[in-house]
């Protein structure tokens, strides 16, 4: 009898079904929203961030079980991490935390990665305002 | 924990008997049919009886069946055959719903010189027979539309469609892959003159299939070689593989009747428990024109794949669209064709019951399901922005 | 009376080691390899390992491996495959000795458009190599010669040609279906393409077969459909019959020195005592490069299937020409080919040895041969107009 | 596990293991020579005539089964019989008395129709000659 086997490695399963930090936060200092109904994976991803660190970091996806491992693994990653160094994340280093994905599904490994940036993108530009408000305030 | 299958229009497993009655010819009497000594013809004795079977299932000749490695060789074979045999006529009419092996065949013809119809469906899943003969010119040579949808379980009112193309003088093929076996097919009734089975969806082994081509069916070979199956198939004979698949028609036309009610109201039970107890869940397909095994559902704000995981992580087997497709990333083709939108079409789950599917089956899968839900709803982005 | 089976070139008994592999995917593990769940995944697994044995047999890469419903069907892709995906070239050349899975489908491509080259060879099958060298034109989009011949089991001298068809930068395809199993092949020593095997002929089940594809080689798939084999290949696995082919590579692989040896010495002594005892005896096929199983002689004034017949009344199983060509009624083309008059090719009978062959069995044939010989002369007019 | 099957009916194996009739006849009435190397089958026919009627008939064959066993019955078929009845004999009486031939075999009965005309022809134009020789005589 051949052994069991599994589409995705036990890591991915592991975060499939026990997936981290889901949910949103209210008042994020960055969200990013990304992917489409077309391809059929959608991910939302909320940034809390103090000085320069993600100090706590919350998703909501829908997508098959690499989309909810990558966005559950993504979150794990950055909390704790300066922005700088999250920037340093790439969608093969979420896929190798995992310990690897099918190849036609690495792509959706970029969807975390994105969620990522885009967050990040937004925590900046709600800065520069922040800053702008904050100087137009000093004037 | 007991698995539970609920993919029987992916494959089934071979029944136990089929199995037994290829044994016999892997290593006792392997002769090849071909040969002219008493051990090939053991082996062919064997192929012609299978043929038999087969042909009975459906009420054929037997020498109208010929046989094939499963059911997108005979689609293949159908289709370019007659496309190959008809030099001037270039024009095919198929459904937008075909399988792949109908689809892509066409496709493959539209590269080189042919036109493909791709005729639309209504919300069901239903070809509007008006379509069809609006769309027929002199230079059709062939309809394409399939008995029972596999991924929708939506049944053709195939006697019309055949007879609008037998009325144009136009040949007329249907892919009766998932139909076979399930529902009765009489060739004859309904005029088709060609016709696509498989064997491992009907309890028989992978890998074996057959077409049915009405006799005088002006047809190429698609599979060039010796001269096997009356110089219509090249290639060794698959003998174990036909004995089973011959033997797997005969249990089929035995048990058709009583698994037939069995099946439907173990589907019926699943569809209305699924209605009721989950928001959000549209059917697919036809509601009573449907075969007697298909559930297909469309449950908002989650994503196919997510749910098949946390069923197979429960031991249930289900589908998400065709099992064919599930390397490719696009939503299902015939759940688009029905008008639904790309969120519904990734969200949605077929269970397929059989032979072996029992009350207890479905009742586990009505415990588990709703809280699988609930789960991936409460992580769903798409539920909030709709709230 | 012990039946003794002397054509292993038309099929094999699957070995029972292979049977056994092959039974717990028809019932048990019976998922699709497709399915994402874990059932099928099993399946995926039990199929990409056959994938690497069979690679393995030829020292190729897995993904170099599609499998398909056997030797014909990896032949019609491949040259099908190559005609269409090169839509600027149409000249094929094959030699005048291939299979009718070859000779076929080249014959199906010439109606259509196609130019095809059919290479002589010389008295013993072998193909000169400065006739392919001097036959390619820049239209040339494939060379098709087959690795060993199934009738009279002369072996080519695939490399050298290969090597011409490389540096014409033209596509090169063997039909390795009688050599894949017996004799060591190493792809990328010879330098092929595309090459050709079926598991039947080296105890594998019916019904399966692969085609060897080298990495980069534009190839338009034969069979359309669903996503399988690397989008390849449509239709569902038949995973018991890879199963079964994967195994019989893998003991093929680990015999094959020993066979080569044991079956030289069966032939040569089936040969030698042939010649020695029976009048009027010619040996088809080249006397060295020939396989280690095969034994070919044209018997004068006899005619072929009289002598099965009377072979099989002594429960001895040969064949006369190719098993494929039996309900044919010409004389086969490959024994024309070689120079043979229609009288001696008709009066041809092939002996094919394998791994269940003693030298007793050898012995019977040896014992009965010369008397049916002997019985059939006296009835035959042919003798006498030659007396 | 399946019966015993074979390519010919038991008649034709019959035949064809215990021929009747097989040789030559010295100095026959009539002979018949059919068929072609290229089809693989050549099929001799010997008659000795005793008035109207054919008194024996032998044959000599290469071919494959069914032309050895038509060949065979042929000859069964027409000894003790007229010319005229003879000629009634067609390939599928033939077949019909062998209680059958594989549709791809039928054409071998043909042979045995033939070489039985063929030697009947012979037979005729013999009798013509002798007619003349004798009439030649009798001037
Ligand atoms: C409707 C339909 N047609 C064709 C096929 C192809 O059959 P097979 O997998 O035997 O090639 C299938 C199943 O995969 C099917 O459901
Ligand atoms: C040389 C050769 N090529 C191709 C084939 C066809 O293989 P299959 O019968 O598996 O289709 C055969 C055997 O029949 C063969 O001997």
């Amino acid at each position: 009898m051949p052994d069991i086997q599994s589409l995705y490695s036990e890591k991915v399963m592991d975060h499939f079904r026990n997936p981290r930090n889901v949910g949103e936060i209210e008042n994020p200092d960055g969200t990013g929203h990304v992917g489409n109904p077309i391809c059929g994976d959608i991910m939302e991803l909320y940034i809390k961030v103090n000085g320069n660190t993600i100090t706590d970091a919350k998703f909501k996806t829908f997508g098959c079980g690499a989309a909810i491992a990558t966005s559950s693994m993504v979150t794990e990653m950055i909390i704790g991490k300066t922005i700088d160094e999250a920037l340093e994340i790439s969608n093969k280093t979420v896929a190798e935390a995992l310990g690897g994905l099918p190849a036609a599904k690495m792509h959706c490994s970029v969807l975390a990665e994105d969620a990522l940036r885009s967050a990040i993108d937004d925590y900046h530009s709600k800065q520069k305002k922040g800053k702008s408000k904050a100087k137009a305030k000093k004037k | 924990m007991k698995r539970i299958y609920l993919d029987y229009a992916a494959t089934t497993p071979t029944h136990r008997d089929v199995v037994k009655a290829m044994l016999p010819y892997f290593s006792d009497s392997f002769g090849n049919p071909s040969s002219i000594y008493s051990y090939g013809q053991e082996s062919k004795g064997a192929v012609e009886k299978a043929r038999e079977q087969v042909a009975n299932l459906i009420s054929a000749h037997d020498e109208e069946i010929v046989f094939t490695s499963g059911g997108t060789e005979a689609d293949n074979f159908a289709i370019k055959g007659v496309a190959y045999a008809n030099p001037e006529r270039n024009h095919i009419i198929i459904s937008s719903i075909e399988h792949h092996a109908v689809i892509e065949t066409c496709k493959f013809l539209e590269k080189r010189g042919f036109e493909i119809t791709y005729l639309p469906v209504d919300k069901d899943g239903l070809v509007d027979p008006d379509d069809v003969r609006k769309t027929i010119t002199d230079k059709t040579c062939l309809i394409s539309i399939m008995h029972a949808n596999n991924e929708i379980g939506t049944i053709q009112p195939i006697k019309k469609l055949a007879t609008i193309a037998r009325e144009a003088g136009v040949y007329f093929h249907t892919d009766a892959v998932q139909a076979a076996g399930q529902i009765p097919i009489n060739v004859d009734d309904v005029g088709v003159d060609l016709l696509s089975m498989s064997a491992h969806k009907l309890y028989g082994p992978k890998g074996v299939g057959a077409l049915y081509i009405r006799k005088g069916t002006r047809l190429v070979p698609f599979m060039h070689g010796g001269s096997q199956e009356n110089d219509r198939r090249g290639s060794t004979e698959n003998v174990p593989g036909i004995v089973g698949f011959g033997k797997a028609t005969a249990i089929a036309l035995e048990a058709m009747t009583g698994e037939i009610e069995r099946q439907t109201r173990l589907r019926d039970h699943l569809i209305t428990s699924i209605l009721e107890q989950i928001d959000g869940v549209r059917l697919n397909g036809h509601p009573t024109k449907r075969l007697p095994n298909n559930v297909n559902v469309s449950i908002d704000y989650v994503e196919g794949e997510s749910m098949l995981l946390n069923l197979d992580l429960e031991n249930i087997c289900a589908s998400t669209g065709s099992a064919c497709s599930s390397s490719s990333l696009e939503a299902s083709h015939v759940l688009l064709a029905l008008g639904l939108g790309h969120e519904q079409a990734h969200s949605s789950l077929r269970f397929t019951v059989g032979k072996w599917t029992t009350e207890e089956d479905i009742n586990r899968v009505l415990e588990v399901l709703p809280k699988i839900v609930a789960r991936l709803r409460a992580m769903s982005p798409l539920l909030k922005s709709h709230k």
